[in-house]
């Protein structure tokens, strides 16, 4: 029964497949269930294997569909390893992806391309699968790139517009930065610990290695490297922004649900390493606490309905980050679950609205939708709480054990947790910031919304997601067998106050904002007065500056390069020796005079030189 | 002394070279007939190249003080009348609608071959100066032979008046060095001048009078810098005497100049090494830079002649490193190599010339390639060859003179070789590029003569031979291999 | 007897060696040239005769004797090239003689 | 004898494709794919043909005694690798020239085939001096392709390609000749035999120089910095089955080359050459990639950017260790057949709309969608992509260099990031954006053919074979690089004992 793990990329990959062979001439209504059947059937398949584990008890089992390759020690397989790790992270890909497939039949609906739209999704979910089950870094790999490529494709999907195809290409090469760091820490660990399977790596790193010495430090960090690349973290997390050029359900499930947690996955899967290498563990939690500050401040002040959500996911990222900084493994893939949930549902729900809109992006263009879109808005309603960790909602318990195992860390854990109130706080601003915004006051928009566009296939699965967005909390997530070292915090021991104070914030965060933006107690306006704070402003808008000090640093002194050495100066010192000798050639060619005195004048020069040089040699 | 019968029966080529010449003349007296002339000529030189390779195995002695008759000589006896034959079929078509006398051209060109047979086979001041101005006197003929024309195409007066002037200084050179080394040795036999240094007369002069005979050969390899008078004299003679001057004349020369450097162990004097790896390295760069963009292609085989001369030097400089004979092997082979593919190369352009009428610009050749397919193969075989390229005997002999190079251990010279072949390749295929060219309208006109069965026969065998050698060359190599030993 | 040293012969013909080849370099006249060529070769054959002298050998009497043979027949060659030259320029100046070059 | 058939199956066809022209000119074309085939299938009689040591169907004849150069032909699984890959990519070419090359067409897949039959030559001659002669056998048909049927600026081109690879090729010569020479001093009697020239010690300066020798002419093929200046031009001026070639198989020469004479022919000067050998390729890898990426010419880009991969293979071969050399192979025949495809690509594109400047191009995809697709899978490849051939190839290359050079591994590694720079924008300028049409006729834009798509699919499942199950191509080359590896440990043992 176990054994049927092996269909689950295969599914997605033979949708795929039928979808590409066919050249993506097939019709909508056949595309359409290929598409999404595919996944829905590797969710079945996923379902069993993960009941059928959890029944077995096992601690965790391996199922090897062949030897990849096998060079001198170096034999990385085709072998997928489940525990319960692994299990949640498939069950969320195929469960969350079959629901966004199946919005997508209907969001894509009315697409010219259909049928490649789903051949790339499809691609993605497989690769997505190849990650998280992948016992060895290799196959790993493949699957970290293979999502990178559908991201790419998928960004750049409505390719007519250079705009997307540029968006497209920084995500490629900015995760490609990760990747490669990543890579390198692959040829260190193999060069050290000799293997890339992940169970033998580590161990063979516990026994190897003492608590941080270098080499733990050195391939943690670009182990690092690469998740924060995939994660969208500080100081790669530029990308993931612009990658909101793509359809809106791969927002759902690439830029929020799936991929962006990669580098979550990555880091909790190899978590011992990092464990021996306290220092970059405090570093991961420290890139957390920046990134969500960072962008829940820049959340506040964009004006794009998906932009808005994306720099919320990097924030809700930044929490895991946090999470896993702090050793609360479990609570940061629990967070990435919920969030998983209540980001898709968001994402879907404004992609509700766009598409009602006619691909209005721009919340100052919406405004009281309410009426016209009940079921975006109650979407939007409870995925904004679960967002804001509303109690009781699935983001509430998630952001609850974040923030408190950081408490547990002694030292430095307050000021973290503090951070994360602190982030708690924005969230709660800019999350209700966009909700008033778009579905209260009066109408922005230029021409009046249809009414709930999409049937079934689009609302069905956003009430599902509401399910799981609200109900997701008390889900258990039975990763103990996987980090079996201490969970601090199974009963929390910490006083009432601090409870209080996790659940105000946000709320005040919630107060805030509707001062702000619902009732026009006080208005934006009003603050940004001051030229410091139209700079302040601009400053957060544009993300804290990162793509242009990356541009200045990076990418235009690239580009001079490229300019100025478009002829390839090694080619130009060859053309020096051939206008030499051409210039050899006209010199010399000027001694054939044709005038015969010359020529013996020369033979009787020559016989003067050469007889005194042989008679002085 | 006196000449007994065995002596004669051993200089049998040059007997039936001479034979052949006198026959010719008096065929001439009897009645012109270009036909009958061409004929015996062929077939004499044809008979002496036999009578050459019948004698070859067995015969290894002195003939007179002057002539020394071994397996290397009966070699390039056999070599030298076999080219002279070929371009004595060659001249035939190209002669014929000359507007003056046409006979005595076969006479020079017998008479040019008894001195080049008397060349390779002499040991001996005298019969070198005979043989060497027996050829070059048939030679001022040959080069001004068309000079009585109407309209030759060329400047053959300038070419041979030029040709006649400076050789002649040369001759004196020699002559002079002949008499200072005679002075110093009292022999005029090639002898060691090595063991003399006790006698009266200080080294010095000896050095002098080598460099000075080294000097008038030189002129005659046209080495630079006494290669001046080369381009002009090819490009102003009539396609076959540049051809018989290229080859013949230059092979005949090395020859001697090897026996004379074996025998006199000039070599070890150390000035005369230095002077010779120097004209060695001059020549390979000036004659390959020279023939850089030169657009004649008698000027441009002209220069390529004095690049492969300067090769040829290497191997001189190597024999005096290399215990073996690998270098005078690799002389030995490479002069056979170059004048195959010198006289391929000439064979081809005067092919397709007339004495009224010479194609001898690179543009004459555009699209050659689609129009006489077989023709503008096998020149190309000719040019890989002097470029050195594998397949052909070209790069045999390079090889082999690497090979020499290598073992003496001479790494300036090899760069020198290296550098001068890279630049070389250039010209060769420079010319091989235009032939591929597709040929406009107007060149159609110009480049369809009616080819000649005889001519083209000749440079068929000699692009079979360029390619049989370059494959498989064990036999010659054997066969040099053995007859080295002789020198 | 007093005999002349053999060094002293060969700088003499060394002398007339040089005078002919200067001529060579400096006359126009295609005439003088080969008369210059003709005193190059007859300074050699001195120095035969003076080479012969020292070894009192016949061999370099008889190397003479060519040589004189070798000068007639150059000039006999060369004085037909002469003729053909100046029927065709009228001027036996050898500087006409420079069609070809490069 | 097997291989001798190989190389006489190879010239008798080309000579016959030459001849059949005149009675009709489509008939070459016929011939010489059936000629490939025949070899390809010839080829796989060496696959089960077990020989005791590595080699199998060994073919030894007299040749020139003088210097004791004998016709010595062998075969190990790396030769029979790059054989298949040879024959495989032959007959892509010969289906690249299907329609395009129209005009004397015999003598175009005459010189095809007599390309092919050198590469065969090359790829298993065990005489230095045989292999010298196959080595430069393939120039000149190469040549004559370049400067007969390529584009408008072919004799330059040609003459640089020519030039560069011969004069060259005389260094090696030189280098040969010393072995040769050392061969008769130290065990007296001269041999260009490979494995009596294996037990010659050529140490210190002198051993340097000659391994030079070697080294430069491989690397001038290969090619690496500095010596790949010829290359951009002689692709971008190729007919595409010259380029398919040229990319394919003759670039491979120079790095087995590497692996079979250059290192084991000199294990210490290489060992001590490797740091700068390995810069070089670093170099190459970054240096190119950024070239690449200011090309506006695609031809010139894609030849830049296979500069820039056969840095992997020299960084693998020099690491010399199981996993870079496996690497280095794996990269040589993964990048054979993506470059080849790039190359059928662009080629299909010049031959569409008679040019290859990518400003002039632009939003393709709807008008070419199937092209459109096989650029995207083979640019991804190209960016090594796991999953596909050029992946397994570099990864390990890479895994390989690290254990030796941690260093400019890492140099090495940024390659990655930059070929996906250059990549992605090929596709971004051709095919995504707004349609595009600046001064070049489209009436002509047509999507691929059956018969074109046929080839590429070829290929596509090759890359994917050798990037998810590449255990067969590895298992065939393992014991050969494994008895390199072996061998050359042996003499640095020895030598040192020496040297003790």
């Amino acid at each position: 029964m176990l054994e049927l793990i092996w269909l689950l990329p295969t599914f997605p990959l033979l949708g795929f497949l039928a979808l590409v062979l066919t050249g993506g001439r097939l019709p909508k209504r056949i595309a359409g269930p290929i598409g999404a059947g595919s996944i829905g059937l590797s969710f079945a398949v996923a379902a069993l294997v993960a009941s059928e584990f959890l029944n077995s008890g096992l601690e965790h089992f391996t199922y090897e569909a062949w030897v990849w390759m096998s060079v001198g020690g170096f034999n990385p397989g085709f072998t997928f390893y489940l525990d319960g790790l692994s299990m949640v992270m498939m069950l969320i890909i195929t469960g969350v992806g079959f629901l966004i497939h199946l919005y997508a039949t209907g969001y894509m609906s009315d697409d010219p391309s259909f049928a490649r739209f789903f051949s790339y999704m499809n691609l993605f979910v497989s690769a997505m699968l190849m990650l998280v089950l992948g016992d060895n870094l290799v196959l790993l790999y493949l699957g970290w790139e293979g999502v990178g490529l559908c991201s790419y494709l998928l960004i750049g999907f409505w390719y007519t517009n250079p705009a997307n195809g540029y968006a497209a290409r920084k995500a490629f090469v900015v995760t490609r930065v990760g990747d490669t760091s990543m890579a390198i820490g692959l040829f260190l660990l193999f060069a050290q610990l000799g293997t890339l399977n992940i169970q033998e790596m580590l161990h063979a790193a516990e026994m190897q290695w003492s608590l941080g010495s270098g080499f733990a430090v050195a391939a943690s960090l670009l182990l690092l490297g690469g998740a924060v690349g995939k994660s969208a973290q500080l100081p790669l997390q530029t990308w993931l922004p612009d990658a909101m050029a793509g359809p809106t359900p791969i927002s759902a499930l690439i830029h929020a649900a799936t991929m962006v947690t990669a580098g979550v996955y990555l880091i909790a899967r190899t978590h011992p390493l990092f464990e021996m290498a306290p220092s970059v563990q405090l570093l991961v939690a420290l890139i957390g606490l920046i990134t969500l500050l960072l962008s829940g401040f820049t959340a506040m002040t964009q004006s794009d309905i998906k932009r808005i959500l994306a720099y919320s996911t990097v924030s809700q990222i930044g929490y895991m980050f946090l999470g896993l900084g702090v050793g609360a493994w479990s609570a940061a893939i629990f967070h990435l679950m919920t969030h998983a949930f209540f980001k898709a549902l968001l994402f879907l729900a404004s992609g509700t609205v766009i598409l009602s809109l006619h691909h209005e992006q721009n919340i100052f263009k919406m405004g009281g939708l309410r009426n016209a879109l009940p079921v975006s808005f109650f979407s939007f309603l409870i995925g904004s709480l679960a967002l804001t960790a509303f109690p009781y909602t699935s983001g509430y318990f998630s952001k609850d054990e974040i923030l408190l195992g950081a408490l547990e860390l002694e030292g430095v854990g307050f000021w973290f947790w503090l951070g994360g109130v602190v982030g708690a706080f924005f969230t709660g601003i800019y999350t209700f910031r966009l909700f008033f915004i778009v579905f209260f006051g009066d109408s922005q928009a230029e021409h009046p919304p249809e009414k709930e566009v999409g049937g079934w296939h689009m609302n069905g699965p956003l009430i599902l997601l509401m399910i799981l967005a609200l109900a997701g909390g008390f889900i258990h997530v039975p990763l103990d067998a996987v980090f079996n070292h201490g969970e601090a915090h199974d009963e929390h021991n910490v006083s009432g106050l601090i409870h209080g104070i996790m659940i105000a914030v946000p709320l005040l965060g919630i107060a805030v904002s509707y001062l702000f933006f619902m009732s026009k107690t006080f208005s934006v306006d009003m603050l940004m007065a001051g030229a410091l704070a139209k700079r302040l402003h601009a400053f957060w808008f544009g993300g804290w500056g990162f793509d242009t000090l990356y541009n200045a640093v990076l990418v235009s002194p690239f580009l001079f390069l490229a300019r100025v050495n478009r002829k390839d100066i090694v080619d130009s010192f060859y053309a020096l020796i051939v206008s030499v000798s051409q210039a050899a050639n006209a010199l010399i060619v000027k001694s054939q005079t044709g005038s015969l005195r010359w020529y013996a004048l020369t033979v009787a020069g020559g016989l003067v030189v050469m007889v005194s040089l042989g008679a002085v040699l | 002394m006196t000449i007994r019968i065995a002596d004669l029966l051993l200089i049998l080529p040059v007997l039936v070279l001479t034979g052949t010449a006198v026959l010719a003349m008096s065929a001439i007296a009897v009645g012109r007939n270009y036909r009958v002339t061409a004929f015996i000529t062929a077939a004499g030189l044809l008979i002496a190249a036999l009578s050459a390779v019948t004698l070859m195995p067995k015969t290894n002695q002195q003939v007179t003080p002057l002539l020394i008759v071994d397996p290397y000589t009966l070699f390039f006896t056999a070599v030298i009348c076999l080219s002279a034959m070929f371009i004595a079929v060659l001249s035939y078509p190209y002669l014929e609608g000359l507007d003056d006398d046409r006979e005595e051209y076969f006479l020079l060109l017998g008479v040019a071959t008894v001195g080049a047979v008397v060349l390779v086979s002499s040991n001996h001041f005298v019969s070198a100066l005979l043989g060497l101005e027996t050829l070059s006197m048939s030679l001022y003929g040959m080069v001004a032979y068309t000079v009585h024309s109407q309209k030759p195409d060329k400047y053959p007066l300038e070419a041979s008046v030029k040709y006649l002037v400076l050789s002649a200084a040369a001759s004196g050179f020699l002559l002079f060095g002949m008499a200072l080394v005679y002075g110093q040795t009292g022999t005029l036999a090639f002898a060691s001048l090595t063991d003399m240094s006790e006698s009266s007369l200080g080294s010095g002069f000896s050095v002098v009078g080598l460099l000075l005979i080294i000097a008038g050969l030189a002129f005659k390899l046209s080495l630079v810098p006494f290669h001046m008078w080369t381009p002009d004299v090819y490009e102003g003679a009539p396609l076959p005497a540049a051809t018989y001057l290229a080859t013949i004349g230059k092979a005949a020369v090395f020859v001697v100049l090897l026996r004379f450097v074996e025998i006199s162990e000039a070599l070890s004097l150390t000035g005369i090494l230095a002077v010779l790896s120097f004209l060695a390295v001059l020549s390979i760069l000036a004659g390959n830079l020279l023939a850089l963009l030169q657009q004649n292609v008698k000027r441009l085989l002209a220069y390529s002649s004095i690049a492969h001369m300067g090769y040829l030097l290497i191997a001189v400089v190597a024999s005096f490193y290399t215990e073996g004979r690998v270098g005078i092997e690799a002389i030995s082979f490479y002069l056979v190599a170059y004048i195959i593919m010198s006289l391929g190369a000439f064979g081809v352009t005067s092919m397709v010339s007339r004495s009224d009428c010479e194609r001898d610009t690179i543009d004459d050749y555009r699209g050659l390639f689609w129009r006489q397919p077989l023709l503008a193969a096998m020149f190309t075989a000719m040019m890989l060859s002097l470029a050195g390229i594998p397949l052909t005997v070209g790069f045999i002999g390079k090889f082999y003179l690497f090979f020499a190079g290598v073992e003496a251990a001479l790494w300036p010279l090899l760069a020198s070789l290296i550098v001068g072949s890279g630049i070389g390749l250039y010209y060769y295929l420079r010319i091989i590029y235009r032939m591929l060219e597709p040929a406009d309208s107007s060149d159609q006109s110009t480049m369809s003569p009616q080819l000649s069965s005889g001519s083209y026969g000749v440079v068929l065998c000699l692009s079979l031979l360029l390619l049989g050698l370059g494959i498989y060359p064990a036999p010659v190599i054997d066969l040099i291999e053995a007859i080295s030993t002789y020198v | 007897m007093e005999t002349i040293p053999v060094e002293h012969g060969f700088i003499l013909a060394g002398i007339l060696f040089c005078l002919g080849l200067i001529g060579v370099l400096t006359r126009r006249n295609v005439v003088f040239v080969l008369m210059s060529l003709e005193i190059m070769l007859n300074a050699s054959g001195l120095a035969f005769i003076v080479a012969a002298a020292r070894w009192e050998h016949a061999e370099g009497q008889v190397m003479f004797l060519m040589i004189l043979t070798l000068a007639a027949a150059e000039v006999a060659v060369g004085l037909g090239l002469i003729i053909q030259m100046f029927r065709q320029f009228q001027t036996v100046d050898i500087n006409v003689l420079s069609e070809m070059k490069g | 004898m097997i291989l001798v058939a190989l190389i006489a199956v190879l010239f008798v066809g080309g000579l016959a494709c030459w001849l059949s022209e005149r009675f009709n000119p489509s008939l070459p074309r016929v011939i010489a794919l059936l000629t490939v085939l025949l070899d390809f299938a010839l080829m796989f009689s060496l696959l089960d043909a077990e020989g005791t040591s590595t080699w199998v169907a060994v073919f030894e004849a007299p040749w020139i005694s003088r210097f004791g150069i004998s016709f010595y032909l062998a075969a190990d699984g790396l030769s029979v690798l790059l054989l298949m890959l040879t024959a495989f990519l032959g007959a892509v070419a010969i289906g690249a020239a299907w329609d395009e090359v129209q005009e004397r067409s015999g003598f175009f897949y005459f010189n095809l085939l007599w390309t092919l039959a050198g590469v065969v030559g090359v790829f298993t001659a065990l005489d230095l001096f045989l292999f010298f002669f196959f080595w430069e056998v393939m120039l000149i048909p190469m040549y004559l392709i370049i400067a007969i049927w390529g584009h408008e600026n072919k004799n330059y081109a040609a003459m640089k390609f020519f030039i560069f690879t011969q004069v060259t090729g005389m260094m090696m010569l030189v280098s040969i000749l010393v072995l040769a020479y050392f061969h008769y001093l130290q065990l007296g009697s001269l041999s260009f035999n490979y494995h009596d020239l294996l037990n010659v010690s050529l140490t210190g300066e002198m051993g340097m120089w000659v391994m030079l020798g070697f080294f430069i002419s491989f690397s001038t093929k290969l090619p690496s910095m500095p010596f790949h200046s010829w290359l951009p031009d002689a692709h971008s001026q190729a007919p595409t089955a010259g380029s398919v070639i040229l990319a394919g198989v003759l670039l491979k020469t120079g790095a087995y080359g590497l692996i079979r004479f250059a290192v084991p022919l000199f294990p210490e000067a290489s060992m001590a050459f490797a740091p700068v050998a390995m810069t070089l390729a670093a170099v190459s890898i970054l240096y190119c990639a950024k070239v690449a990426f200011a090309q506006d010419d695609i031809k010139r880009l894609i030849a830049y950017t296979s500069v820039s991969h056969m840095g992997f293979v020299t960084l693998g071969i020099y690491a010399w260790n199981e996993q870079a050399l496996q690497g280095a192979v794996m990269t040589m025949l993964a990048h054979g057949l993506s470059a080849a495809a790039l190359f059928m690509l662009a080629g299909g594109l010049q031959h569409r709309i008679h040019t290859r400047n990518m400003p002039d191009m632009g939003g393709f995809w709807p008008k070419v969608p199937k092209m459109t697709a096989v650029a995207i899978f083979f640019s991804v490849a190209a960016l090594g992509m796991p999953g596909l051939g050029n992946f397994i190839g570099e990864f390990l290359a890479l895994i390989g260099a690290f254990q030796a050079n941690v260093t400019l591994t890492i140099v090495a590694a940024f390659g990655l990031i930059l070929a996906s720079v250059y990549s992605l924008w090929v596709l971004q300028k051709v095919f995504q954006g707004e349609y595009n049409n600046r001064g070049f006729d489209d009436s002509h834009l047509t999507d691929l053919s059956r018969r074109e798509m046929f080839y590429f699919a070829a290929m596509m499942i090759g890359l994917v074979w050798m990037g998810l199950y590449p255990q067969i191509f590895l298992s065939m080359s393992e014991p050969v690089l494994a008895q390199l590896l072996s061998e050359s440990a042996q003499t640095m043992v020895t030598s040192l004992e020496g040297g003790l």
